[in-house]
């Protein structure tokens, strides 16, 4: 995989989630679509997450420095995205 | 009878907002325009242009001004005797 | 003691207020925990004994500290915040006493409403409110952004023109509130109070009642007609509104019961004839750049009439 | 090893080499380089000499702006105090707010950038040493004009963020909202130029061998900068000129009376405004994490997980914009995401914390000024950080926001984040620039006048938040309880002055400007910025093994001065330095820069000249010196992209590299990339405004009566589009005539200005008015952004052409005809998505 993708790929999963919440509650102001939205939203980011996780984690054992070292932060930055994603869906659940 | 206190004094001006219409040397804000400015009251020999200013006729005056010249256009403040003495000490002390 | 303790936002007088003052004492608890987590850290790395600083020299403890430490601690913050947030912006209940405040620049236009929402009484700068009942105010603004803040009641929330906010504020006890314009909206920003009064529900009706009966009737105070005739002709009446007269400006803050208000000049001075006086001759040298244009020219016999008839209105 | 390019790695491992170097190569990089004197120096374009002018220009604003700080502290330690009457006050807390994030911290950090980068990457220069040159000159007489409005009671006075209605026409019909509008305007031109300058210096001119894994931490926090840059100016750019074309032109976008929302303001303030603090903080963060690591005498631990926290930082920093909104009565839901992503980004802050202090556990820490300053730095932070997790929960922010609660916490934040890091970086790095070292003994001194100033002044101050106090107000009254904490601060603003100016006497004593024989490495840094340097920077370009370079190899310095690393001398006798491969930083041509120019300098002062005489309404002068600036610019560039006579030049080891390179990997390439993003970014931000306003008074949208006329427009855009691509496919074909690929050019051009004109004049026919409602006054926003796109199109290919007419074009590609090429094509698209979007989107949704 690209090398910027595999390092900004988790936080642009963040990225992209949240602004789809954003419009969501900017769209439907109030309204229960609005939650259901949220929460349909967070599902395939917390996958997308979860996968470039799986990815970076399997392939930790490259040989060359610069690979390796974009697979450690590829691994952070979706697990960094995971916990985000979480928080970020929380309104919808709470508030 | 307790002596009077300039610093209780510019709380009580404070207080009644006798800086609405006078510029008081001391008191930063506001400084009205409506009545005469206050400095050197010290040095003055007249209070309103025809009271001898005596720190007793001050605090009557700062307290009740329509008795002591009727048709003045300062008003009565609501200040306790002692406030008005304590007033009058003030402005004795920061008019210097 | 200094002066000033507890600050007003630690010293609730209200449901809100309180909530929120108990979130504050969490939060304040919460940043020294912290802040004492970091320090201790610190200390150790740079002067702790070997065994302890080979512990802190990791990723590991990155991992610990830097991620998992705060994961925690924000999540149990989030979830209260928002929780908190959900009971703070309940839906009303529809019983609750209504009025309208008007953010103008730089003073507050006060309309109280009736179950239909429609203003019934109208002042400024002071609003009376029974204890212990839901008050629902409808915030607007006549011209800039301002922001409606008394602190011992609730949070703030800004009046915006082309939109109207709805804040609910409570008092559990009896007093009087001050609060101040949040948001700042250019000159006497600074110089824009405002003031609640919470009543006991009997004295609070009692004090409608009258009110209302003093608008309907026309004006009553003969000893100030010298007062009341000025009013006309010096073009006070141009900007102000005195119910039963035929004062019926709306630029101003409306004067019905100017008389009875404990502050002048939107919450910066005490209501006496002394500030009156000064007030009606010169504001401008009070609250710079407000609206109020300085009647230097009037004579102090006028002025005082005025104030007299100003004072007689409550 | 893999490799990026086809370059072979393999061939990086003869390097140091070992035969002498051939007299007189120093001799001849000293004249190729050298400064020119006297008045002539203000041409000079070298980074040493730039980046030390700005860096001094943004200190002197720190100073003014502090200055200005402390009479405001002193009005405020007596309740009713006279010092500062109330319209003198609000220009002075707008002028301190504006100049510390506009004139100060920004084009610090871009300074330091500037100062101190080519010599990290061991670059002769960054890639534009004109742009940089232009952006210092606009920066240097825009702010000083700027800040003089002060002296004459012209200064703005809606505070820094200069909410409307307040900064509208209506309540502010003085000249002074518009010193904000246009003054901020080129200090944004200003920055972008900055930002473009050190994304491609970052990713281009790195160090063969220094991959992104062995890249300073310093550098990856700048090439986040500007990247942040890029994403958020264009938000604010777009905020100021619509509020000026409000003022102006009476077009009504944030007058909620026709159809605008004061509110769009406020997102678009607040999307640059928020990610404007990490801006600040990312390159301050940046600068600790060098220095941390030297003074631990050890490698950062966790050099991963920073870069990881300075990325994340950099994209949720985008999504906490809303915070300064939760008073403004945003549906519950909305308020509640920016409140769970203001929780998340201080995650990434937490691991930069706890990765310096697994460093010093780690390493040997020593004691000395700088790291004074860092460990001052660290715990101000986080105490900041931590009010700031505090405002980020809604209902707090309720009580809190707008008082003195959050003056407390944006100055915990902001001069932890980057007031003492960069006084930390003045004593680190002043052996680089000048010939003595700062003194310790009265940097202890500053350190702790500063340190104990900022928590006197600040810490009680979030007590007087607590207490009621609002911000931005000049005095307060008696009966208020709030004396005691204000005195307070102000005796610790005092005490915060004195520290500075004790500054000012240690500069005064040991600052002593030079480019040569500099104090040198004092404190034992490991990075190449240590390296030793004349007027040329490095001697020779050292192969990058590792993240300390000259840590783990003693011999590196030697090696480099004795040239026995790449581009020992000037193989095509101009200036020049390596471009490398974004990624692993492999080799791939020569760049040939240009030198000292007057032409940068006069075009910044006639863009400068044109903003300030817009302001002060001059318009004819104004629109002069605007016209002035386009051929200063063009002459600066017309010495630029020229072919040398040598194709390919052996930069040591037998190694060739070509000096003229064509298509995407060259730096011009990514430069028109970079300010087409930013451009995009203006456009897309109009596009939100639009749904925005939409949103909130759909019943005041009409349908366009002028559909059929997208016909011609489209047209005219296609036709543009398709002759671009022929001009280049003639480019690429042609051998002979110089005209046939810049007649496509042209006319491509021409199609462009009809399309345009077609567009403009539909509108104009139509019914819609822009002063009449905000859907007109954005449709024609979006046409006033097209029809300067489409000016800038048509002087870009005359300029092609006359370059042609002189065959200055080479066959088959060539890089001004690629920027020409790029910039036409997106003109082209952006226009057919404007009229389509103008046209269509408000039919398309339900009235």
């Amino acid at each position: 995989m690209n090398a910027w993708v595999l390092l900004l790929g988790g936080l642009t999963v963040w990225a992209i989630h949240f602004f789809l919440l954003y419009s969501f509650a900017s769209l439907f102001p109030g309204q229960e679509i609005a939650r259901i939205l949220t929460l349909a939203a967070t599902a395939p980011a917390l996958a997308v997450d979860a996968l470039l996780l799986w990815a970076a984690a399997g392939r930790a054992f490259q040989t060359d420095e610069l690979d390796r070292w974009v697979y450690d932060v590829s691994a952070t930055g979706a697990a960094l995205s995971f916990i985000a994603v979480i928080w970020q869906a929380l309104p919808a659940l709470l508030v | 009878m307790p002596v009077a206190d300039a610093s209780r004094g510019k709380r009580a001006i404070e207080r009644v907002g006798c800086a609405s219409c006078h510029t008081i040397p001391g008191i930063g804000w506001p400084k009205g325009e409506a009545g005469p400015p206050l400095h050197g009251m010290a040095e003055r020999a007249l209070i309103a242009g025809r009271l001898a200013n005596r720190p007793g006729i001050l605090a009557r005056f700062v307290r009740d001004a329509p008795a002591l010249v009727p048709g003045t256009t300062m008003p009565a403040m609501p200040l306790s005797e002692e406030e008005s003495r304590d007033v009058a000490a003030f402005l004795y002390e920061s008019g210097k | 003691m200094l002066d000033g303790w507890p600050p007003p936002i630690l010293d609730p007088a209200g449901p809100d207020a309180w909530a929120i003052a108990t979130l504050a004492w969490v939060l304040l608890a919460m940043a020294a925990l912290v802040l004492g987590v970091v320090l201790a850290a610190m200390w150790l790395a740079l002067s702790g004994r070997p065994e302890l600083r080979a512990r802190l020299g990791g990723t590991k403890a990155i991992w610990i500290g830097g991620v998992a430490f705060p994961v925690v601690v924000l999540s149990l913050l989030l979830v209260y915040g928002l929780s908190l947030t959900r009971t703070q912006s309940a839906p009303l209940r529809g019983d609750e006493m209504r009025a309208r405040v008007t953010g103008e620049m730089w003073w507050w236009r006060v309309a109280y409403l009736d179950q239909q929402r429609r203003p019934v009484l109208h002042d400024a700068n002071e609003l009376h409110i029974p204890v212990g009942r839901p008050v629902v105010l409808e915030l607007e603004s006549g011209d800039v952004i301002h922001s409606f803040w008394v602190p011992r009641l609730a949070g703030k929330l800004d009046m915006i023109p082309g939109r109207r906010n709805i804040i609910r504020i409570q008092a559990d006890q009896p007093g009087v509130f001050g609060g101040q314009c949040a948001e700042y909206c250019g000159g006497p920003h600074a110089l824009m109070g405002f003031v609640v009064v919470a009543h006991p529900q009997q004295r609070f009706d009692q004090l409608m009642r009258s009110r209302l009966a003093r608008a309907a009737a026309a004006s009553a105070t003969p000893q100030a007609a010298q007062g009341a005739r000025l009013f006309q002709s010096s073009g006070c009446a141009a900007c102000h509104r005195i119910a039963g007269t035929p004062a019926n400006g709306l630029a101003g803050p409306d004067l019905t019961f100017v008389g009875s208000r404990r502050t002048l000049g939107a919450g910066i001075l005490p209501n006496n004839r002394g500030t009156m006086m000064g007030w009606i001759a010169n504001s401008q040298a009070i609250k710079p750049e407000n609206r109020m244009p300085p009647y230097t020219l009037l004579p102090g016999e006028d002025i005082s009439a005025l104030a007299e008839y100003l004072e007689a209105q409550r | 090893m893999n490799s990026e390019t086809g370059f072979d790695p393999e061939l990086l491992n003869r390097f140091p080499t070992s035969e002498e170097r051939p007299k007189g190569e120093v001799e001849e990089l000293n004249r190729i380089w050298a400064a020119p004197s006297g008045w002539a120096r203000l041409t000079v374009v070298n980074n040493n000499y730039i980046g030390i002018f700005y860096t001094g220009t943004a200190f002197l604003f720190f100073l003014l702006a502090g200055a200005l700080a402390l009479v405001m502290r002193t009005q405020l330690a007596l309740p009713l105090n006279g010092i500062l009457p109330q319209e003198t006050y609000n220009q002075f807390f707008t002028m301190h707010g504006t100049m510390m994030m506009f004139l100060f911290a920004v084009p610090m950090m871009e300074a330091i950038g500037i100062l101190l980068l080519p010599q990290m990457l061991a670059a002769r220069d960054l890639p534009f040493p004109r742009l940089s040159a232009y952006a210092f000159w606009a920066y240097f007489v825009g702010g000083l004009s700027f800040f003089a409005s002060l002296f004459f009671g012209l200064a703005p006075n809606g505070g820094w963020f200069m909410y409307p209605p307040l900064t509208s026409i209506t309540y502010s019909p003085g000249i002074n909202a518009d010193f904000w509008l246009l003054g901020i305007g080129f200090i944004e031109i200003s920055a972008i130029a900055g930002a473009i300058e050190i994304l491609v210096g970052v990713l281009k001119t790195r160090a063969p061998g220094m991959t992104l894994a062995r890249m300073p931490i310093f550098a990856w926090a700048m090439l986040v900068f500007a990247g942040m840059i890029i994403i958020a100016f264009p938000a604010v750019i777009l905020g100021t000129l619509l509020l000026e074309f409000e003022r102006a032109l009476n077009w009504p976008f944030f007058d909620a009376a026709r159809g605008g929302d004061p509110l769009l303001w406020q997102h678009l303030f607040w999307f640059f405004g928020h990610p404007e603090v990490y801006i600040i903080f990312l390159p301050a963060a940046g600068l600790l994490s060098m220095m941390v690591s030297t003074f631990a005498r050890t490698e950062l631990v966790g050099y991963h997980l920073i870069v990881l926290a300075i990325l994340a930082t950099a994209f949720i920093s985008f999504g906490v914009w809303a915070h300064h909104m939760f008073t403004t009565g945003m549906p519950d839901l909305s308020i509640s995401f920016f409140s769970a992503a203001s929780m998340a980004v201080s995650v990434p802050a937490g691991i930069q914390v706890f990765a310096w202090i697994a460093t010093f556990a780690t390493g040997r820490p020593r004691y000395n000024t700088p790291t004074l300053f860092l460990l001052g730095a660290l715990i101000t932070f986080v105490m900041g950080g931590l009010t700031g997790v505090m405002v980020a929960l809604v209902p707090f922010d309720w009580q809190v926001h707008d008082s003195h609660f959050i003056v407390a916490h944006l100055h915990y934040v902001l001069i932890g984040g980057a007031v003492f890091p960069m006084f930390a970086a003045f004593y680190y790095w002043m052996g680089m620039t000048s010939s003595r070292a700062l003194s310790e003994r009265l940097g202890t001194w500053v350190f702790w006048l500063m340190f104990a100033g900022m928590h006197i002044t600040f810490l009680p101050m979030h007590l007087t938040g607590l207490m009621g106090m609002p911000r931005r107000v000049y005095t307060y009254l008696p009966e208020s309880d709030w004396m005691a904490t204000n005195l307070i601060s102000t005796i610790g603003a005092f005490t915060l002055g004195a520290g500075i100016l004790l500054f000012l006497v240690d500069l005064a004593r040991n600052f002593r400007f030079t480019v040569e024989d500099d104090a040198g490495n004092v404190y034992g840094g490991g990075t190449l910025e240590w390296l030793p340097t004349g007027l040329y920077s490095t001697r020779s370009i050292p192969v990058v093994r590792s993240r300390s370079p000259l840590w783990d190899d003693p011999n590196i310095c030697e090696d480099v001065e004795k040239g026995r690393y790449l581009l020992p001398n000037a193989p095509t006798g101009h200036r020049e330095t390596i471009i490398t491969s974004p990624l692993r930083a492999e080799p791939q041509y020569l760049q040939i820069m240009p030198g000292p120019s007057p032409w940068p300098l006069l075009a910044a002062l006639f863009t400068a000249g044109f903003f300030v005489l817009l302001t002060i309404q001059a318009y004819t002068p104004a629109v002069i010196s605007g016209v002035l600036t386009i051929p200063c610019v063009l002459r600066w560039l017309w010495e630029t992209d020229r072919p040398v006579a040598v194709r390919t030049a052996d930069v040591g080891a037998g190694i060739r590299l070509p000096t003229y390179v064509t298509g995407p990997s060259t730096h011009g390439w990514w430069a028109t990339i970079i300010l087409l993003i930013v451009v995009f970014m203006i456009f897309l931000m109009t596009v939100f405004s639009w749904f925005f306003l939409y949103g909130i008074h759909p019943r005041l949208w009409s349908a366009p009566d002028n559909l059929l006329s997208l016909v011609p427009v489209l047209g005219g855009y296609g036709a543009a589009a398709g002759l671009l691509f022929l001009g280049r496919h003639l480019l690429a074909r042609t051998k002979s005539t110089h005209w046939s690929p810049a007649t496509q050019i042209l006319l491509a051009a021409i199609a462009l200005v009809a399309a345009f004109g077609i567009d403009l004049w539909s509108w104009r026919e139509s019914a819609l008015d822009p002063e009449l409602s905000a859907q007109a006054a954005l449709t024609f926003a979006f046409l006033s952004q097209q029809g300067l796109l489409v000016a800038i199109t048509a002087i870009m290919a005359l300029y092609l052409a006359l370059r042609n007419a002189r065959a200055m074009i080479t066959r088959p590609r060539n890089t001004t005809f690629d920027v020409v090429f790029l910039f036409m094509l997106y003109t082209a698209g952006q226009g057919s998505v404007t009229a389509v979007l103008t046209r269509l989107a408000p039919a398309g949704f339900p009235a």
